[in-house]
């Protein structure tokens, strides 16, 4: 019985994701179109709602090319790989008081273990299509997922000495119990983390990976049809997984007013967190390189390290 | 113990997102760091000088406009000047008022696709879209004026196609304002911003001396101190009668070269400005000038040069007399401009290829003719 | 330190902004009268004096004319075409009329095709090309020489 | 002001190279023009254009070959970025095997110029550091802007 439980929800998470991605697509791309005073995608469906689906289908249509110099089993396997890990955290995730999939203890370390290995697909994929953007655009790629990983675990350190817990529920429910979200008391974490998930995820302005004026379209150039359609899957996804955790940690989960419900408090932070990244988007120029590691190694982690300690004062001196 | 390296080719186009044409460059990089660079070039070359050799003179005016398509004007006007030169026609006033007018429209807009296409290979998405409404008035202002947004063939040998429609020249004088807002705008979006200075300041530094010597010619020299505008140099048309100045600055790289040409879109409003207050009714043309199948120029040579907004572009043209021309050479800027990438590009990191590259605002058009 | 945050509030300033995209197929921008777009031709005009052949840098343009039924001295034109895969829509042909039998119409979007040989238009597509400046044929025809001094 | 330039020009090139040197001196459109034969054009005058203080030719401008059918010629535009003055040097050379010294080491604006004339004239530049086709495909056959080139235009797939 609680296999089968397991079984729907996860099915049921995967079509709701999917759903997601579709309409955070959307989204973006009529926040970037707005911010270009221009009208964004409106040709398909009211308000160009079902955009998204006839790319995806267009995508799912298209000729599958594997080139013929690839390493083909590699080839075949990135995308999977780039995209099993990101769907994966999803299963601690708690989307409101009562629905959510494992009560983890260790919440916080699994998502974080868990969605580092998401820089293998792209590994992979760079490699194996035998092609110097991709590989350029992958070893950029793990090089700049590597270093801001370390910020980024290191900022939500903060958040778990404030709560003295691992649990992503227990982080929410302390939030709730101090009646304080942690983006106030950790604000300077909420910063770090806000940037080092940008390049986490290799959006702008740090997509260097697939920086497309410059490598084509980096680790993905070989790629087409349904395996590139599930790269772009697991971006999707890993952004909102990184925007659900960052709600959770840092702005209360699903806490809110009790005039709607709690998961509509927890999309709708989720909606801000990513207008952020589309907004980043639509103003910056793209970071270069070594200004990149740069401030990764020079600044984000110096900070983060600032605010554990910080932290750790505060917790003491509140007796939190 | 020495580990064996080797140094990797990469061949960026004939088909890449940031060559903006059809342009080849072979880099050879050790690690990070470029050892040599090749431009191979001629996948848009169509023979421009050949053709001029079968053409009547006035026909050759539409194929001037496709060398660099973003800046037609000045093509048609140095073309038209250097046989003008030959015939020694005086051009009347009005002519070469709507000549200045529209060269100058057309260099902002010009100015205005490097901007946004510039900001693209570095990255920032909403400043291309920005330069491109922009780029719109000055387009639609000279549509009015020639029928054409792009290849005008509006200037013609002794003077202009057309007279300015009614209104027109209040309504640029309106356009004018609205550009001025809109380009102050960019620098809070985009002039100021870390990221891009950081990726532009130092980068792709061309000294004074390698500028002279390899013959670069406009903002690219102006950004590296030296001082060579041919509008100010030797005055052609009635460049003399403006009031501007020439935007220069000494440091030479990526950043400097942006700024000289965000300046320089001020200065070609001010001149466009000037141009409208002073401008006279009068005739348009030449009075031979308007028998377009008649035009003989003497026997003779001449080089005649004028300043687009890549550089200098230069008409050499040889009659023997009859009616189409003995021989036509192009003095191409962006052809000449784009020689020093062997040179610029050695020692640098391969991150700073696109910034540099796309700083010189080369047109493949006009690279390959 | 932070002057990139100024960026933000240009591109936040434009989010609420009017959009300027214009819907093309749906709404189509008109264009100026002297525009350049696909030629028309008037062949009760036309002298057949051959000057659009001879001026036309592409060669694009093919007559033939025929004598004319009660003057013989006098030509009239019999077929009359433009391949469209060459045109530049360079406006010489028109420049160099000396009756405006050729113009060229504001006209810009109908000269996609499918197939090389739509591109071939002759005297009767010519003709029929009901556009002229930014008038409908329908509507009032302008005077000769309205689309800018010519000559 | 330019009859001086052109003065100073002819007596700087007869006192390096003899009285025979220049074939012909005269004001183009004002402009100073010399006619010289290949063989009295090398590095060494091209160089006291460029380096003599009177002269100061450092920016060349244009490199034009025209084919007189008879002769061929080579055009030089120099500009002196210092002295703001212009001249025309023009080189001719003959139809069978044209060549001329390349002033590529002198002036690096040359490179692309003179690989362009060598390209479209087949004029050769001894000298120059890796004269090879530039616009054209390397496999070409003949220098389309020579007057006798005939255009195949079946072979480029036209007719």
């Amino acid at each position: 019985m609680d296999l089968l439980y397991m079984v729907l929800f996860a099915v049921v998470v995967l079509l709701g994701l999917l759903g997601g991605v579709t309409y955070a697509i959307l989204f973006e791309r009529k926040v970037i179109g707005w911010m270009q005073i221009r009208n964004g995608p409106n040709r398909h469906g009211p308000w160009g709602l079902f955009q998204t689906i006839a790319d995806v289908l267009k995508l799912l249509m298209k000729e599958d090319i594997i080139p013929a110099a690839a390493d083909r089993k590699i080839f075949v396997l990135a995308p999977i790989l780039a995209f099993a890990p990101s769907f994966t955290v999803f299963a601690v995730l708690s989307w409101s008081d009562t629905l959510y999939a494992a009560d983890l203890n260790i919440g916080v370390l699994y998502f974080l273990g868990v969605s580092s290995m998401t820089m293998l697909g792209v590994l992979m994929g760079g490699w194996s299509s035998n092609n110097k953007y991709s590989l350029l655009g992958s070893i950029r790629g793990v090089a700049q997922m590597v270093s801001y990983e370390i910020p980024l675990v290191l900022s939500v350190l903060g958040v778990v000495i404030l709560s003295g817990t691992m649990n992503l529920r227990g982080i929410v429910q302390y939030q709730d119990d101090i009646g304080m979200w942690f983006i106030i008391p950790q604000f300077l974490g909420f910063v770090i983390y806000l940037i080092s998930a940008i390049a986490e995820l290799n959006r702008s302005p740090f997509d260097l990976p697939e920086a497309e004026s410059e490598l084509v379209s980096g680790y993905h150039t070989e790629y087409s049809g349904f395996r590139y359609a599930f790269f772009m899957l697991a971006e999707y996804t890993y952004a909102i997984a990184i925007s659900a955790f960052a709600t959770t940690l840092f702005l209360g989960g699903w806490l809110g007013p009790a005039f709607l419900p709690g998961i509509v408090w927890f999309i709708l932070k989720m909606c801000i967190f990513m207008f952020i990244w589309f907004w980043l988007r639509a103003t910056l120029p793209r970071a270069r390189v070594d200004h990149l590691m740069q401030f990764g190694w020079k600044v984000l982690i110096p900070l983060a390290l600032l605010n554990i300690v910080i932290t750790a004062v505060i917790k003491v001196w509140m007796g939190w | 113990m020495s580990i064996k390296t080797e140094t990797m080719t990469l061949n960026m186009g004939p088909q890449h997102p940031s060559t903006h044409g059809v342009f080849r460059l072979l880099v050879e990089v050790d690690g990070e760091t470029i050892t040599k660079a090749e431009p191979v070039m001629g996948y848009l070359h169509r023979g421009s000088e050949k053709l001029a050799e079968n053409f009547l003179y006035t026909q050759f005016i539409p194929y001037t406009d496709r060398l660099d398509y973003l800046n037609a004007m000045t093509n048609n006007y140095v073309y038209c000047a250097a046989i003008e030169k030959l015939l020694e026609w005086e051009i009347p006033e009005r002519a070469d008022y709507l000549r200045v007018i529209v060269m100058e429209l057309n260099r902002i807009a010009s100015h205005l696709v490097w901007w946004g296409t510039y900001l693209l290979d570095i990255g920032a998405l909403s400043p291309f879209l920005y330069a491109f409404r922009d780029r719109d008035i000055c387009l639609d202002l000279l549509n009015e004026i020639s029928g054409a947004r792009m290849t005008f063939n509006y200037i013609r040998i002794g003077g202009v196609k057309w007279d300015a429609p009614e209104g027109w020249v209040d309504k640029v004088k309106e356009k004018v304002k609205e550009l001025r807002e809109n380009i102050a705008e960019y620098d809070t979006l985009v002039t100021g911003n870390e990221i891009f200075q950081a990726r532009t300041i130092g980068v792709g530094k061309l000294t004074k001396e390698q500028v002279i010597n390899w013959g670069i010619s406009g903002p690219l020299a102006r950004a590296s101190g030296v001082n060579i505008d041919i509008r100010k140099e030797e005055p052609y048309s009635i460049y003399d009668r403006f009031d501007f100045n020439i935007p220069t600055r000494e440091e030479g790289d990526v950043f400097a070269r942006y700024k000289v040409r965000i300046a320089e879109m001020y200065e070609s409003l001010k001149i466009i400005e000037q141009a409208c207050e002073q401008i006279d009714e009068g005739e348009i043309i030449h009075k031979k000038g308007a028998r377009i199948m008649m035009i003989k120029p003497p026997a003779g040579e001449a080089y005649t040069r004028a300043e687009a907004s890549k550089g200098e572009i230069g008409v050499y043209a040889v009659s023997n007399g009859k009616n189409k021309p003995y021989r036509i050479k192009l003095r191409r800027p962006s052809f000449v401009n784009v020689s020093i990438l062997q040179d610029l590009l050695i020692g640098e990191n391969i991150q700073n290829l696109v910034a540099i590259f796309g700083s010189l605002d080369i047109v493949l058009g006009e690279v390959d003719a | 330190m932070f002057r990139l945050l100024k960026g933000f509030g240009v591109t936040l300033n434009y989010f609420r902004k009017k959009k300027i995209t214009i819907q093309y197929p749906d709404e189509k921008v008109v264009m100026p009268e002297r525009f350049r777009g696909i030629h028309r031709f008037f062949p009760d005009k036309c002298i057949v004096c051959n000057m659009c052949v001879n001026i036309c840098p592409t060669d694009v343009i093919t007559l033939t004319g025929k004598k004319h039924p009660e003057n013989p001295k006098k030509k009239i034109i019999d077929t009359y075409n433009i391949d469209f895969q060459g045109c530049i829509l360079c406006d010489l042909c028109t420049e160099v009329c000396p009756t405006d039998a050729i113009v060229m119409t504001a006209r810009y979007d109908n000269l996609s095709s499918y197939t090389r040989s739509e591109h071939f238009k002759d005297i009767e597509w010519l003709s029929n090309n009901h556009v002229y400046g930014n008038y409908e044929e329908s509507g009032p025809v302008p005077e000769m020489g309205e689309r800018g001094e010519r000559k | 002001m330019s009859q001086e330039v052109l003065d100073i020009i002819v007596k700087k090139i007869t006192e390096q190279k003899g009285d025979e040197a220049i074939e012909e001196a005269k004001l183009n459109f004002d402009e100073p023009m010399i006619i010289l034969d290949t063989k009295n054009w090398d590095v060494k005058t091209a160089k006291l254009l460029r380096d003599d203080p009177a002269l100061a030719f450092d920016f060349l401008s244009c490199i034009t070959g025209v084919d007189y059918e008879e002769h061929m010629e080579v055009v030089y535009n120099f500009f002196s970025t210092t002295k703001k003055h212009s001249m025309y040097v023009k080189v001719k050379t003959t139809r069978e095997k044209p060549s001329v010294t390349s002033v590529e080491s002198l002036w690096k604006s040359a490179d692309y110029m003179e690989r362009e004339t060598y390209d479209l004239f087949g004029i050769d530049f001894p000298g120059h550091w890796n004269l090879r086709r530039i616009l054209l495909q390397d496999d070409w056959e003949g220098h389309p802007l020579r007057k006798d080139y005939v255009t195949d235009k079946k072979a480029l797939g036209l007719d």
